[in-house]
């Protein structure tokens, strides 16, 4: 036995596979190549660019496919069907003839998803409302994740009177009965602006909802990511980083939010789902989107009155939300992969 | 009982390249037997054992070869038939990181108990009480009392015998244990190999034992199986070994093995010999030229108390406290290396976190130049960080598993203004070679390390900073010899270059000897004597230093079963009612520096 | 009639959504509730309890006959029947009928003011409730059994206004405060033996109660009456539907209409209205303040289009007036449609168009202040359309239906325009368009001015003041002059007239001789379960 | 442990002071929301609007009312409704309470029974179909908004299958007290049990899922395998003990607003009359005692919940005791 001669191998420290230095890749570029590396996550990630170049392209669908204005009143429309022109809002003619049925899924162009109780053209509110409800959800998710993650880490991590007034303001919001500001609201903003400083937010505006929405789950996110950084901060690494002198910004925000994110990452998509249902309630109280305009959420409640009739009406936006939400939660995943040292994807 | 053929195992690295960090490895095990893996650190003693296990992570590391355990491939197996017949069963480990590999969440009882009950069908009562003899048997003071705290509150050698205990509580018929002393103070070590050897003539248990101290190897080992590099080099006797070793990395490693005494006469610190590995030169060491400057203490230590409580009962009150450090005072000088030594969990490491204010509960004055630590704002504190660093002792826990190794040596560079970005990546490649890693390492994360490397790693990162006063704990423990030895001889050359100050706290008497101006021996969370280093090793006044020092290995397997200490009989224990007040304490200058505490 | 006698006994049961506030007759104001006082409570004279056309009439209740009018029409003389007992076994005699009168004011029941202040002395009590005495108004005559209320002037509907729960007799000795949830003794056939307002409302019958006129308080066929509150309306269709429930309070919703004509027509009970759903304009605040706006919203509104969203024109009718079509004085006729005639054919696009042009108010922002059920925010959605379609900016707005209501009444809230409703108290064209188009419904800054459009035109109020009076002596040649009352105000065009609603009932399989009155609807204990 | 209840009681009041002022504040800045007129009732003359007025104080200054209020919600405990006139809130409450209480106790467990259940089924399985399964569940529950589901649950069980041998024992929609008839009590409450667990099956399922996968890459995992310990048991006792946490701390929130009235479509699509329909109809006509009740009420189950979760999250994991 002999001892080896230099090997080509890159874990001895002789042979550093010949390379100057430490070749470096920032964590950006890492997690682009980790994420493009997965087939998951690119098929993911443009499914999801796809729904929003779908709802993006609403305006076109409307024009040349719906033929109907989706936000005007469709009550006393008619469309040719099968030769045919049958109005839009069908009288019911059997027994008693009581009630009005919108048209359903015709699968054709015009009123492909069917009709609403207002008679509009459903499928093409779905694409005008996936802009609101992506954007509103979207921006609503991001802010409470923001939000939830400063907040919990300060109060897991700074502790004393910094956690005993953050937890306090984390059960205030939580028991707040949000629904009461949004009926307050709804009625302060009829017909005029809220003056906030020297700014103006208009009725329709989505500033309200989305800053109402990214607040109601604050809570919910910041209380667990203050429990893991409690557990983080007894953690050795955390202490051998104070021991370097490292300032505690930097601590929080290089060692401890990294090992946060996954719990970050994990609730995206959920708070997604949950803030496009409370953005339809809000919609509901006439803070947020506002009729005529849609939003997924609003189409649900608005399918809600038709689920024995038309439950394709209730059932588009609902599944629309849902793929919406699996696709996230598929990139989620290999995302929460990709940040893992540990795990295969993570290198 | 065990054999590997022709073994390879393989990482996935970056990239997706498969790296092979253990090749064509083969040797046997008979029942009965204690095999040792010795072998540069990094060159996958602890990737075969846990490959033995099939304990790596099937998605990112691939086995090839045969591992014959009890007459079957385990390799073929699948999980479950690992989990009915082997782990825990035939085969148990001791891993190399006590500190992560307690679950942080289970209390220590707890853990035992599950390997006592998981192969064997044991009540309650008698699951625990075989826990509470098992930890009393590694020694563990109060284990009684001990069983229901949680990992954090243990020290590094305590977590290192709960490990221990574990492996033993289910009886293998093969034991791995992988660096099982290396936190331990020779007392206890010796206490340690005793019981593994008893347990083995009980059960007839094979051992496969990982280790660089060429004394336990010696000590314990029927045969020797030395690696490089993933490639094993050497095998037979150990007797045989040790008397005339065929390749030129065994006898390089075995030259550059320290006995205590061999710095007899020596006033000063002296490096080791450097003996090159793949010629087996040996290089006389170069002396040191600074002399310490002993005109001001540059760190000066007084009254250092700290206590932590112990929580109980239902309401999880507080009902005792552990004195880990009490009313510890020293000072250290520029240039000087102090070594703090002393049974496992007398509270070492708890001094060196409090003079570094990583302990909220101290209390006493810890003065750094001319500035008062424990007054110092955060700030302030901050800013002081980069004047005193301590290299923690475990130092797999104490890297941010989400950071690159690259990322952690830059970043307190950077924090403190040191340089530029470039700058910062220079002098970590040039601490990582001289630190005997490759800079392309750098690139890497914590846990992709084995643990010598790791504890290299962080040794530069406290170098990153050039302070003034290191606090080194346990930081060569896992160091296979030769590197160890390059290890030592690089702190000689920074404290030489620049006269930093060391506070050296280790186990290992041998490096100890070595390195240090002056030794400072704790017991129970106080120090018992402390006075210049040949006055303690050869005049030792106290009766536990005595004891300390008569229990050293030799690395000399003629020699092996000679080493008698004497049993420990008593164990005591730092924990103390509330109410306990700490006792005076008066010291007796024996000479010149050398005080002894007198004890009533 | 031995038949009929199989009849009587059995539980019913009755769902709604919600409960509606207190259960005093003399101040809860609500559909829900006048339904049940029917058959808990009388007043001096009551609404036929019987189905058609004749349930608008008004009958002796505790009067043993009509009451005796004085010559000048402003004293009535009723006499009492006799051995009428309460439900807490206590005899009625006048002493009760006065103290209830006095009650009216004591508890500020809501239409203390509008109903009852033509009484003698009413408009001290207005001002100092607590002392209310009535003196000179509501006179007691214990040996003769006779009550006389005098009125400062003749007043047409004062035996309607009589024949209201609002009215309603009670023991002498009932609190004089809101009586909340507790239950109050009264005549009729039952009585309540709990109300819970988050759980149910519970009616058995009065022990004390034999039947002295069977078409004013007819004993009833139910033992016990059981109102559940809670749950959906989807959710209650079912339980009707499955046998759980005889009724629901609330509408069937639209979207089982269609099903349910087909699979269960003989479970649906469709009834027309007195009530309308419209649309008033703030006749003070831009652009309606400009006529023309108002007749434009009014020729572009498409009744048909909101005939479909009530569910069809078997449910809805479009209306041009505002008398719906079964009130007394409704003279047909419709100016804002494309054929102007008796009847709404179509909107007229381009004379809407051509006024909006003409006022130059184009471009600007509208809110149009619906309430939050389903079919008032597709109203308001749809006027939304309208108003855009006309040019204007124009966005809708939904509130609860309880803050709507008062909240558009408000001026200060400044709505431009609305979706409302109204139902009638009693059939008396007053009711609606001098309630809600006279100067005295008109109180800025104040959430209570029915008065939506804030309209308050001296000479139409004028007429309608005299029409009042001459309904007194003069019934028809006042429905007449209401009749062009109607017209004329529509040509100010206050509101958009959108459509005269139908009821529809569904009741279970069990429920039998269903009945509707055109005053308070389904007659809960003229029907039967078994 | 005194000095810690007495903290939480502390956090209690500020918690409990915090919400009423807030509440109280909106409420009288609402435009509309002048109860006086809408308790004089429709069509009201003004002098009656104005008499209410003054019967019920509300001319007085916003503080002394506020104060008021507190009185007799605290000390006189006889704080009655704006809108159901002469209902004494507390009782209402009071009544009220159990039914949520059923309804929200019974989906707990459900809820921590399927969420624990799918968190760990999904990882053991990860990245195989049960798993895919599963998290497609489980993100399909946290997509439907539960008045959906429950509207479904509804439509099946109560009308288009309701005379089929599968749902025909499903009884009219409702709460019926457990001490009442408690077959029945159990027969109704069933589904709706499952319909407000089905979301919080999907939210807790995924959060233990990652948890587990992630607690799975530590090294003490390594060694409870090493000892021999079979998957499931690696599984439950080491993996899943660690990502329990985040799990623990949801459902404390989650159960504390629950109890507090938040389950109110569920409670409203099942005709269960509990403390979320009350402050629901409450808040749709601005009640203001109702509303006041309800929010100090269910912030009192917050508090309580997350005191209790503080004290669990220790138990389990002693290294959130802070130093
Ligand atoms: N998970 C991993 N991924 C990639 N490389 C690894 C991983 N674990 C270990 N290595 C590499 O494999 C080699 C062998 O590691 P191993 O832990 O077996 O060394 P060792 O002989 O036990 O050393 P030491 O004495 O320092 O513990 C090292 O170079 C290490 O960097
Ligand atoms: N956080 C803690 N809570 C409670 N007790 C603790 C804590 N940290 C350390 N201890 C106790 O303090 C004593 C001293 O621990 P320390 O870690 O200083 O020992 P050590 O001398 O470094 O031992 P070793 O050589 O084994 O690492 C031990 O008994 C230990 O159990
Ligand atoms: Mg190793
Ligand atoms: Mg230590």
């Amino acid at each position: 036995m002999t001892i080896p001669s230099n090997e080509q191998t890159a874990l001895s420290p002789a042979v550093s596979a010949g390379d100057e230095g430490w070749s470096r890749r920032g964590p950006w570029r890492r997690v682009l190549e980790g994420l493009l590396a997965s087939p998951t996550a690119v098929i993911s990630a443009s499914l999801l660019l796809l729904i929003v170049i779908a709802t993006l392209m609403a305006p076109v669908y409307a024009k040349y496919v719906s033929k109907a204005d989706p936000f005007r009143s469709g009550l006393s429309a008619k469309i040719e069907l099968d030769g045919k022109r049958v109005p839009v809002m069908q009288q019911s003619t059997e027994g008693l003839g009581l009630g009005v049925t919108p048209i359903g899924p015709t699968w054709g162009g015009q009123y492909f998803l069917g009709a609403d109780a207002q008679g509009r053209d459903v499928a093409a509110r779905l694409f005008y409302g996936g802009r609101n409800s992506l954007l509103i959800a979207g921006a609503s998710t991001v802010l409470c994740l923001l939000v939830a993650a400063v907040v919990g880490i300060a109060a897991g991590y700074l502790g004393g009177l910094v956690d005993g007034v953050l937890s306090n303001v984390i059960d205030i919001i939580w028991a707040f009965p949000v629904y009461l500001l949004a009926i307050s609201l709804s009625i302060v903003m009829i017909g005029r602006s809220l003056a906030i400083g020297p700014f103006e937010i208009s009725s329709s505006s989505l500033i309200v909802p989305i800053l109402i929405i990214g607040l109601v789950y604050v809570p919910y996110v910041a209380r667990p990511i203050r429990g893991r950084v409690l557990a983080l901060n007894q953690s050795e690494f955390i202490l051998a980083a104070r021991g370097l002198g490292i300032r505690p910004s930097r601590i929080l925000w290089k060692h401890i939010l990294p090992n946060v994110s996954t719990t970050l990452i994990v609730f995206a998509p959920m708070l997604m789902a949950l803030n496009i249902v409370t953005e339809s309630s809000l919609s509901f109280l006439s803070v947020g989107v506002q009729p005529p305009n849609a939003s997924w959420g609003t189409i649900l409640q608005d399918g809600q009155s038709l689920l024995y009739s038309r439950p394709v009406v209730s059932m588009a936006p609902g599944i629309a939300i849902m793929a919406t939400v699996l696709l996230l939660n598929l990139l989620g995943d290999v995302l929460r992969d990709v940040l893992d040292p540990k795990s295969a994807r993570g290198r | 009982m065990l054999s590997l053929r022709n073994l390879n195992v393989s990482f996935l690295g970056s990239r997706g390249k498969w790296n092979r960090v253990v090749k064509d490895l083969s040797f046997d095990i008979a029942t009965g037997e204690t095999v040792a893996l010795v072998g540069e650190s990094g060159s996958g003693k602890s990737v075969t054992s846990l490959s033995i296990m099939r304990l790596l992570d099937p998605a990112t590391s691939r086995l090839e070869g045969e591992i014959i355990l009890d007459g079957k491939d385990i390799l073929k197996l699948d999980e479950a038939g690992m989990i009915r017949d082997i782990r825990g069963q035939t085969v148990a480990m001791i891993f190399q990181e006590p500190m992560t590999s307690l679950h942080p969440i289970h209390r220590v009882g707890d853990q035992i108990i599950e390997a006592l009950t998981s192969h064997r069908r044991l009540s309650k009562t008698e699951a625990r009480n075989e826990a509470i003899a098992l930890l009393e048997r590694v020694r563990i003071p109060n284990a009684a009392q001990r069983m229901d705290d949680y990992p954090h509150a243990f020290s590094g050698g305590m977590r290192q015998r709960v490990m221990i205990a574990m492996a033993l509580a289910s009886r293998p018929k093969l034991l791995i244990a992988d660096e099982p002393t290396t936190a331990l103070d020779v007392t206890v070590q010796g206490e340690i190999l005793d019981l593994l050897k008893d347990l083995q003539a009980e059960y007839g248990m094979a051992m496969l034992f990982i280790t660089h101290d060429m004394g336990v190897v010696a000590e314990m080992a029927d045969r020797t199986v030395v690696m490089y590099r993933g490639n094993p080099v050497e095998q037979g006797l150990t007797a045989e070994v040790f008397a005339n070793p065929r390749e030129i990395y065994t006898r390089a490693l075995l030259a550059s093995v320290s006995t205590l005494g061999s710095m007899k006469g020596e006033p000063a610190p002296l490096r080791f010999a450097e003996v090159d590995m793949q010629t087996g030169v040996i290089n006389p060491p170069m002396p040191l030229e600074r002399q310490p400057d002993m005109s001001q203490p540059l760190l000066d230590v007084r009254n250092l108390v700290t206590r932590f409580d112990v929580r109980g009962g239902m309401l999880n009150r507080r009902i005792a406290r552990v004195h880990a450090v009490e009313n510890v005072s020293f000072s250290i000088f520029a240039g000087e290396t102090l070594s703090l030594v002393g049974e496992s969990g007398c509270g070492k490491s708890t001094t060196g976190k409090s003079i570094i204010r990583l302990n909220s509960s101290s209390t006493g004055s810890v003065r750094l130049g001319n500035d008062e630590l424990f007054k110092l704002s955060s700030e302030a504190m901050r800013s002081k960080r980069c004047e005193i660093q301590m290299i923690p002792q475990d130092p797999l826990a104490s890297m941010n598993p989400r950071m690159t190794v690259g990322d952690a040596l830059v970043e307190p560079y950077r924090e403190h203004g040191l340089g530029s970005a470039d700058q910062a990546r220079a002098k970590a490649a040039r601490l990582m070679e001289q630190v005997d890693l490759s800079p392309s390492m750098l690139e890497r994360y914590p846990h992709e390390f084995s643990g010598g490397q790791r504890q290299r790693v962080c040794i530069a990162r406290a170098l990153m900073l050039d302070p003034k006063v290191i606090i080194a704990d346990e930081s060569v423990s896992a160091l296979d010899v030769s590197v160890k030895a390059q290890v030592v001889n690089l702190l000689l050359d920074i404290q030489d270059k620049m006269g930093i100050a060391f506070l050296f706290i280790s186990h290992d008497i041998a490096v100890v000897e070595r390195i240090s101006h002056r030794i400072a021996v704790m017991y129970l969370g106080e120090i018992v004597e402390i006075g210049p280093r040949a006055e303690i090793l050869e005049r030792p006044q106290h009766t536990y230093t005595q004891r300390l020092i008569g229990a050293v290995t030799v690395p000399d397997p003629s020699r092996r079963h000679l080493r008698r200490n004497q049993p420990i009989n008593e164990l005591r224990t730092p924990i103390r009612p509330l109410d306990f007040v700490a006792p005076e304490r008066r010291y007796r200058e024996v000479s010149p520096g050398h005080l002894v505490r007198i004890d009533e | 009639q031995d038949a009929d006698a199989a009849h009587y006994g059995g539980t019913m049961k009755l769902l709604g959504v919600s409960s509606e506030g207190t259960l005093d007759p003399h101040i809860n104001y609500t559909a829900r509730y006048w339904q049940l006082y029917l058959y808990t409570h009388d007043g001096l004279m009551t609404f036929k309890k019987v189905a058609g056309p004749q349930s608008a009439e008004v009958v002796p209740d505790l009067a043993e006959d009509m009451p005796t009018l004085s010559s000048d029409g402003r004293s009535y003389t009723f006499k009492l029947r006799k051995g009428i007992k309460f439900s807490n076994g206590k005899d009625l005699t006048v002493d009760d009928v006065v103290a209830s009168f006095q009650r009216i004011f004591k508890v500020r029941s809501p239409t203390s003011g509008s109903f009852y202040s033509g009484i003698v002395g009413a408009d001290k009590c207005l001002a100092a409730a607590e002392t209310c005495t009535l003196e000179g108004g509501v006179v007691g005559d214990a040996a003769n059994n006779t009550v006389t209320i005098n009125l400062v002037a003749p007043d047409a509907e004062f035996l309607y206004k009589l024949a209201v729960p609002h009215a309603a007799i009670m023991p002498a000795d009932t609190v004089a405060k809101d009586a909340g949830n507790a239950p109050i003794p009264g005549t009729g056939a039952y009585m309540f033996e709990s109300y819970d307002p988050n759980a149910s409302l519970i009616m058995v019958r009065n022990p004390n109660f034999k039947e002295w006129s069977k078409e004013a308080q007819p004993k009833g066929y139910p033992d016990r009456i059981e109102y559940t509150f809670g749950g959906t309306e989807e959710a209650a269709v079912n339980a009707i539907l499955n046998g759980q429930a005889d009724w629901m309070y609330e509408p069937v919703p639209t979207d089982r209409l269609a099903e349910l004509s087909v699979s269960n027509p003989d479970l649906l009970r469709v009834s027309p209205l007195n009530a309308w759903w419209y649309a008033p304009m703030n006749t003070n605040l831009a652009p309606f303040n400009d006529v023309r706006v108002r007749q434009a919203l009014n020729y572009a509104v498409d009744r048909d289009a909101l005939v479909s969203l009530f569910g069809g024109p078997a449910l809805a009718s479009p209306v041009c007036t505002i008398l719906p079509p079964d009130m007394p004085g409704h003279d047909p006729h419709c100016d804002y449609t494309a054929n102007p005639g008796t009847d709404w054919s179509a909107p007229d696009m381009d004379k809407a168009h051509a006024l909006v042009e003409e006022s130059g108010t184009k471009g600007q922002k509208v809110t149009v202040v619906s309430d939050d059920t389903a079919t008032s925010r597709a109203v308001g959605t749809y006027l939304q359309t309208v108003l855009s379609d006309l040019g204007y900016d124009a966005t809708v707005q939904s509130i609860s239906g309880d803050i709507q209501f008062t909240y558009i009444q408000n001026t200060n809230n400044k709505v431009q325009i609305s979706v409302t409703q109204w139902y009638q108290d009693y059939p008396a064209p007053s009711n609606f368009l001098n309630v809600l188009f006279g100067c005295d419904s008109f109180t800025p800054g104040s959430d209570s001015s029915v008065n939506m459009s804030g309209i308050c035109d001296k000479s139409l109020d004028d007429r309608m003041k005299a029409a009042m009076a001459l309904a007194a002596t003069d019934p028809e040649a006042a429905n007449k002059e209401w009749g062009k009352i109607d017209h004329d105000m529509m040509a100010l065009a206050p509101a958009v007239p959108l459509f005269t609603p139908k009821d529809v009932d569904l009741n279970s399989k069990r429920l039998g001789n269903y009945q509707f009155s055109s005053q308070f609807h389904w007659l809960v204990g003229n029907s039967w379960v078994q | 442990m005194l000095a810690a209840i007495v903290s939480r009681l502390l956090r209690m009041v500020v918690v409990m002071f915090g919400l009423s002022v807030i509440t109280f504040l909106i409420f009288f800045a609402t435009p509309g929301s002048d109860p006086a007129a809408r308790i004089a009732g429709r069509n009201a003359a003004q002098e009656t609007v104005e008499a209410v007025r003054k019967d019920f104080g509300f001319d007085r200054p916003i503080y002394v009312q506020y104060g008021l209020m507190m009185k007799r919600l605290f000390v006189t405990q006889d704080l009655t409704s704006f809108a159901n006139r002469g209902q004494e809130i507390i009782p209402a409450v009071v009544a009220a309470a159990p039914a949520t209480l059923s309804l929200v106790t019974g989906a707990a467990i459900f809820w921590m029974l399927g969420g624990t259940l799918t968190g760990i089924l999904a990882a053991a399985f990860k990245d195989r179909w049960p798993d895919k399964l599963l998290m497609g569940i489980s993100m399909m529950a946290v997509a439907m908004p539960v008045f959906w589901v429950g509207e479904m649950v509804n439509l099946v069980t109560q009308s288009r299958l309701h005379n089929t041998w599968a749902f025909s024992w499903v009884p009219a929609l409702g709460y019926t007290p457990l001490s009442e008839d408690p077959g029945l009590w159990l027969k109704s409450m069933i589904f709706p049990w499952l319909t407000l667990a089905f979301l919080y099956i999907g939210l807790y399922g995924r959060m233990l899922r990652t948890g587990i996968i992630e607690t799975y890459h530590e090294d003490f995992i390594r060694t409870a395998r090493a000892k021999g310990l079979s998957g499931r048991k690696v599984l439950l006792k080491h993996a899943t003990r660690s990502a329990i946490i985040p799990i623990v701390i949801m459902f404390g929130m989650d159960f504390g607003v629950l109890v507090g009235g938040a389950a109110v479509l569920t409670e409203v699509v099942f005709g269960i009359n509990g403390v979320g329909r009350l402050t629901y109809q409450a808040l749709k006509v601005l009640d203001l005692p109702m509303i006041m009740t309800t929010v100090l009420y269910a912030s009192f189950f917050v508090v309580v919940a997350n005191a209790l979760v503080d004290l669990v999250c220790i138990l389990i994991d002693p290294r959130m005791r802070r130093a």
